[in-house]
């Protein structure tokens, strides 16, 4: 994470010129909004910050932000990121998509990014469906929910990305609720600044296709002011529960990031062709 | 007597057949003779049949030659294995220990191997330094040269011990005098001494990793995969030491999704595959022409199709890597030739990638990953390292506003928008940016996007960023070098190849040549675009073409058919072993 | 009065534009007579530009028509968009109240669309039933027809009550009433009354699910991607149905794989995908071929590269359906030209998949999966099922061991033992066997492998099992049908296409000859293997040969370069739209 | 799970005549027989079971076995079973792999097995390296590990195999060692007697490139007898301790399986296409 020295900077100066395609009420706006905002609250220079996507509705984030945009395919925002992180510490990498991309076509990305521990911060916009190919079940679609591709009901379990991030180790997972801006920028703003893999799952309803906005209002719960987010075991805990959608810092710890330590094993020093050609006279 | 052999060692892996032959053809090399060393792998991981072959020459060799000249057996399925592929007149050497041969086609030596190890020098595991003192004694590679390359081998090795030295040199000595004593030589391949000259030996995937560093190649993702996992792992061991990183990647499409991050990032990138993960790679291939990153991707073919024989060499990925991938996606292709290409054509690659802003393929293949060549030092060249071209940094003033300098971030951000990263150029080549500071954002997207690189789905403009994106490749087209026909300059017969089959080729035309026939070649270094203006002159230049292909399908005459409406003669071989130059010599005779 | 006209209606996404347009077409066509439609998608998910076009005619409709006879505006911006696609002498029908037209190039007629829905049916949301109305009385759909769709499709929605109905009946007939009263008609387009025939209507996504079931797919697994999804979301409401199942799986990749797997265990299979999917399945595709297993893969062709236009249609994914995956890999190739092809061909699909035991590639694209049309019922007839070529079965006595009868399982042991699953043939088919009782057991491999399915590197082998696979091809180019040529029988100019252009194609060729032009056209429904026959006669019956698609690169003329050295004209368009008759009219009158 | 009612079965009957490329001392040999020894005690009909593997060193494994066998691509295994058995509920499906096939380029494949539960039993011979192409580091391999690909030393943390599994509530999970042939036999049978998806991970070493034999040998533990196999909590314990490798069954829960609830959803009947097309009318 870079940061910058100029003071003056607003939600706005982050701000593309191109209109967001969402449909009005969509929960991406909140999540784009927070993002916004926390980018402002740390003066993240646009010219150091990127922000990676895979595709999908909420993958289409990159264009709305004035900062280096990388709008790749469905699934890859992760490997991509962490190219990108680690051929170029100095740079603020953020990757964004949708529970399709993270946890359909991605997940095993989400795996190995969990053991690397690159220093990059994961947005996922879960609207437990999907939403650009209109409406079909995604991993997080809840048991039983009746969709165009699952017409007698959804037969596979619900995945559980937030307890999954834990049970993987990832150094910092946390919740947010796309219509409470306010805290899910604080969230995304800590996350960015830890130094490792950063998971943070937001609630991000899709009115159009599953309306989960009034499911959510009520379950979402602020995790208790004494959670320790060192706990992973209690983190669990309440990722498991299943009436309640806490949000706030499941957990967070501090271990040594892969782009670090990989320039801290040997000391580099010039290529030259002469001196390695000789290996093979 | 000739200064040139081909000789053959066969027998079970894991016994030393390899790292013998691996020290003969080091040792000759140094010694002041040109090599080219062909081998193959067994199926199993452990033990399994292989055999190792070197040419040896004190002229340049392109080929491994049509036939072993001495074909060295180390047991009895070594010579049913092997003896079809020994020369008539040539030279077989066996343990009478093992079995007893039966033709008279050939001069047999008897050299008990086995017992010589066993008993002489009392430790069986110098069985392979026993066959190369009698290669020495039998052959000509002078003894001193053959141990220099065992000391120096085994004193990197964590086996290094004095003992164990000693017996070594104790088993090429005794072999040597054995062979000296006891066998009447009857053949007519004697080495002798020649002039030293300047050379290297490596092997082509050893090659390609010295291309990459030179090139600047700073940042490797790759996921293991035969024959390609000795140059991953050659990257993950040098890059660090020139500040580089390195990924293992969890699979190959995040090995690629890595690559174009670190690309994106201004950092010169590559990964290297093999067929079922270079088909893994498609969608991310599209990526990268679409978003115009550049990237190189090396394609280590090996026969297919699907997992096929992961150890056996093709030249069957040249349709796929032309047409991989849903849409028109235009892409460059660079096959290398020889071991020095290997090096070579790197520095090309990276510079193509950048200056393209393309994938660049890099098509070698398992025969040319494993071929070790002596190669004149004077290849090994550093590269002059082209830039990409970067839209004009703007100052450290901070007209970018949320840089260094946030208070002018109004007129930035008018500056930003007018940044098209994606314009229409008369090149197609449009300026970019890389992130930093002062740099100018934008967003890199597979979607069809305007010059500024929003999405955009009206006609005209995907009609016109298809003409800019494909514009590129006339562009290139028009900068890349040609290449020079090979041979007769009034050929009547043209033979068109690519990749590692150059060596064949080229011997082939030389003894056509010899013979009478008026013949040429032209090879293909650059396979897209196609070089036009030599394909167009050789092709007009001859009455009768000939396309020799380690494929089934003849991917090159499709593609020379695509292109010019060439019908020429296939020549496909599709065994899993490259072609010899004499296979090529028959399809010439057959035509003439 | 023309008994055709082609309406094209332009509007708000959401606003009733695209179903409106539906109901037009769907009642033109039980009316009696033949639809054609054409639509556009907006970029974002709700809201947004869009258009239908529907062609109405009394004679049977190949393509979407050159122009709009009359354009329907419902605001200011489809006018701005489409008026450029209006017929100079067209009509165009507005709202008075959106904007004033200013040219005089077209007939005006002002509907105020939105007063009549807002002040005399007091319901915004029948806007376009007004729009309905005012076109049954201008053009002459009855509005009974259209009354009879709209209360059907009705009564099947969520929204069904008694009251909208109501405000429906009512919109349609203020605005019939309105036209019939206030307007002058001064245009020539007149539907009158026809016979009635026997016909559905449907578009090229359902026909493909229709063929699918009547095929006896009895297993299907996908991965949502525009515009494949609603045939995987058919199939998942449709198969559990028929006694099948479906798996939305976690990728491409999954999707493919259990589809190979569904089919190991006998049952026929299929996926539907696009672009970025079917790149993800290059791999997977290669272990079908090599495994000889058969899948029908479905690859609902998008503009590209990469993400490319979602929405937009592209004739791009040939090269890659030919080519993708390393190594030579055979397969087979089918594309449908119209909406009763997506029916009939999938039939086709899915017997040579089984006879030929290999994937087949079934390349419809995005124009032709929206398309409507009416189709001949009869066309929907049931398919002749063929089964694969089974290993013959062991009684139940249990000669198969640890089957049933586990006695006798030494005697079945030789017997599997001597099951040759690869066998080489001389149609290059070799019998296979389904997991089941009494059914001989064998590993299906993506390795190089012999006859009885176990790994095998011999070159000899290989090249055996390479020719072996590409038998197949041969076999079916004997066995599969040849196209018939269509126009003159003594053509010049000869046209040959592939996929949904055929109409376009055709409906131009008519035109040509109308004109005096010696025309023919041929049409490939099977890509691979290219029906050898017809093509060779056509080729070589014509002067000059034309090849038009939807691409960049001229996909199919590669094809025919690489095959037979033809280097046709090309004409290609490459903006995410189909062509129309008369830009393949003008290319016949450039060249002649 | 398909039985059959002949009694006469032994090992030796569900052997091929192909012999096994695998390194003399390979872990995987140990597997095999335990497979083979598993069949034989379910006398599963050879012409009713499937093994379908991926591509590695243990991924040969169905040519040396004599029921059926589809040895597909790498990472693949498991979506090629689940087609199967969802296709062919019949038949008897097993799914084996190494540790790169299951949890490097298989992973996201394994997440979604275990939300489906389809009846299949996914056999991986982890032996913590890459052995078919010669020993670099899988996800299993420690941290700090040295191979040729990591030639500093592995910077990516160790994957947890049954800690995952069992945070992804996988209804069977299992872990056994190759040098106990028996108990892994018996785990296996259990394992393909279970209803629903059964993840046995298996400690299988690679003498040749990694050999963990006496490391193992040293850690390996039964699980204790009074462990609670319905306990998930508990269960997680086990797999989370760092000192010992439990062998056992660590968690068993019946749940539906889908290619059972999917037959429950509608009455099947027979097609008829003029039926059919009669919508469209
Ligand atoms: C390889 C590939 N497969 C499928 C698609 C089609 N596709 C686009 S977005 C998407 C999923 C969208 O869901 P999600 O990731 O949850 O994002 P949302 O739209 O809900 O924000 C899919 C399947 C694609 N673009 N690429
Ligand atoms: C797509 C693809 N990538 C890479 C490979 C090369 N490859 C073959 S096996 C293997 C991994 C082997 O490790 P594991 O799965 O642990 O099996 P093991 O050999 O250790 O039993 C790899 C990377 C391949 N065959 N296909
Ligand atoms: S479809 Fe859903 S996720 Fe997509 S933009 Fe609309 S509301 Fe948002
Ligand atoms: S390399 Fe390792 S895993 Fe492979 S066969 Fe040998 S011992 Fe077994
Ligand atoms: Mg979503
Ligand atoms: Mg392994």
């Amino acid at each position: 994470m870079v940061q910058s020295t100029t003071p003056t900077l607003t939600l706005k100066d982050y701000k593309s010129e191109v209109k967001p395609t969402w449909c009005p009420g969509c929960g991406d706006f909140g999540v784009l909004n927070a993002t916004l905002r926390s980018m402002a609250a740390l003066k993240l220079p646009v010219d150091q910050t990127v922000v990676v996507s895979g595709i999908g509705c909420s993958s289409r984030f990159p264009h709305f932000i004035r900062t280096f945009g990388f709008h790749s395919v469905h699934g890859r925002a992760l490997p991509v990121a962490q190219g990108l992180k680690m051929a170029r510490p100095d740079l603020t990498v953020i990757a964004v998509g949708g529970d399709g991309d993270f946890f359909s076509i991605g997940v095993g990305h989400l795996v190995h990014a969990a053991l690397r521990n690159i220093d990059i911060t994961a947005i996922v916009m879960d609207n437990e469906t999907y939403g650009l190919t209109k409406g079909q079940t995604s991993p997080t679609s809840p048991h039983g929910h009746k969709t165009k591709s699952s017409p007698y009901g959804l037969l596979a379990s619900q995945f559980n990305p937030v307890a999954t991030a834990l049970s993987l180790n990832v150094s910092f997972v946390a919740r947010g609720y796309s219509a409470r801006p306010k805290e899910l920028a604080a969230l995304i703003e800590q996350a960015t600044l830890h130094r490792g893999f950063s998971f943070v799952h937001v609630l991000s309803p899709c009115p159009t296709f599953y309306n989960t906005f009034d499911a959510w209002d009520a379950a979402v719960t602020p995790l208790p002011e004494d959670h320790d987010p060192s706990s992973r075991l209690k983190a669990l805990e309440y990722a498991l529960d299943s009436e309640k959608q806490y949000i706030g810092l499941f957990y967070r710890e501090e271990r040594p990031t892969m782009e670090r330590v990989t320039r801290e094993v040997v000391e580099p020093r010039e290529f030259r062709i002469d001196e390695y050609i000789q290996r093979y006279a | 007597m000739e200064n040139e052999v081909t000789i053959r060692i066969g027998g079970e892996s894991g016994e030393g057949t390899i790292s013998g032959g691996d020290i003969l053809a080091l040792a000759s090399a140094r010694w002041g003779y040109h090599v080219f060393t062909f081998r193959t792998f067994p199926a199993e991981i452990l033990g399994g049949p292989c055999m190792f072959q070197v040419r040896i020459s004190d002229r340049p060799v392109k080929s491994m030659g049509d036939y072993a000249d001495v074909l060295i057996c180390l047991n009895k399925e070594a010579y049913d294995r092997n003896i079809r592929d020994l020369r008539r007149g040539g030279v077989l050497v066996y343990d009478p220990g093992d079995f007893t041969p039966e033709s008279d086609d050939f001069i047999t030596y008897a050299v008990p191997f086995n017992e010589l190890a066993r008993k002489e020098v009392q430790l069986f595991q110098t069985k392979n330094m026993v066959m190369l003192g009698a290669i020495a004694g039998l052959f000509g590679p002078p003894l001193e040269a053959l141990l220099q390359v065992v000391e120096s081998r085994l004193s990197k090795s964590r086996k290094a011990n004095p003992v164990l030295m000693e017996k070594n040199r104790l088993a090429l000595d005794i072999a040597y005098r054995y062979v000296r004593e006891k066998i009447e030589k009857r053949d007519p391949y004697q080495l002798s001494p020649v002039e030293k000259a300047d050379r290297v030996v490596l092997n082509g995937n050893q090659a390609v990793v010295a291309g990459a560093l030179a090139a600047g190649c700073g940042f490797f993702a790759g996921y293991p995969i035969t024959p390609a996992s000795d140059i991953m792992e050659a990257m993950a061991k040098e890059l660090p030491q020139v500040g580089g990183t390195f990924l293992q990647a969890e699979d190959e499409m995040a090995a690629l999704a890595a690559v174009l991050g670190a690309s994106f990032g201004g950092v010169r990138a590559m990964t290297a595959t093999s067929g079922p993960g270079f088909s893994l790679m498609t969608e991310l291939i599209g990526l990268a022409s679409m978003a115009e990153l550049p990237a190189v991707i090396v394609d280590a073919q090996r026969a297919g199709p699907s997992t096929g024989m992961p150890t056996k060499m093709e030249q069957a990925d040249l349709s796929f890597a032309l047409y991989g991938g849903h849409g028109d996606t235009p892409r460059l292709i660079v096959a290398p030739a020889n071991v020095a290409d290997c090096y070579s054509l790197m520095g090309l690659a990276f510079n193509m990638a950048d200056r393209y802003q393309m994938p660049v393929i890099f098509l070698t293949d398992q025969s040319l990953t494993a071929r070790v060549e002596s190669v004149d030092r004077s290849v090994f060249q550093p590269f002059t390292i082209e830039g990409r071209l970067e839209y004009g940094k703007v100052g450290s003033n901070g007209a970018n506003g949320a840089s260094s300098n946030g208070s002018k971030h109004e007129a930035a951000t008018a500056l930003a928008a007018s940044f098209a990263r994606y314009a229409y150029t008369a090149s197609g080549i449009s300026p970019m940016t890389i992130p930093g500071p002062g740099a100018l954002p934008y967003s890199a997207t597979g979607l069809e996007h305007n010059e500024h690189g929003h999405p955009d789905y009206e006609p005209e403009d995907h009609t016109a960023m298809m003409q800019k994106r494909f514009r590129k490749l006339e562009t290139a087209a028009q900068e890349l070098p040609q290449p020079e026909p090979y041979g007769d300059s009034n050929a009547e017969i043209g033979l068109i190849g690519w990749g590692s089959t150059e060596g064949a080729i080229q011997e082939a035309v030389d003894r056509a040549r010899a013979k009478g026939y008026k013949v040429a070649s032209l090879h293909l270094r650059i396979l897209s675009p196609l070089p036009d203006r030599a394909l167009r002159n050789f092709i007009s230049s001859v009455k009768t073409i000939i396309v020799p292909e380690c494929n089934y399908s003849g991917q090159l005459a499709n593609l020379l058919g695509a292109r010019y409406g060439l019908q020429p003669i296939r020549v496909n071989k599709f065994g899993g072993i490259p072609f010899t130059a004499g296979e090529i010599l028959r399809a010439i005779e057959e035509v003439c």
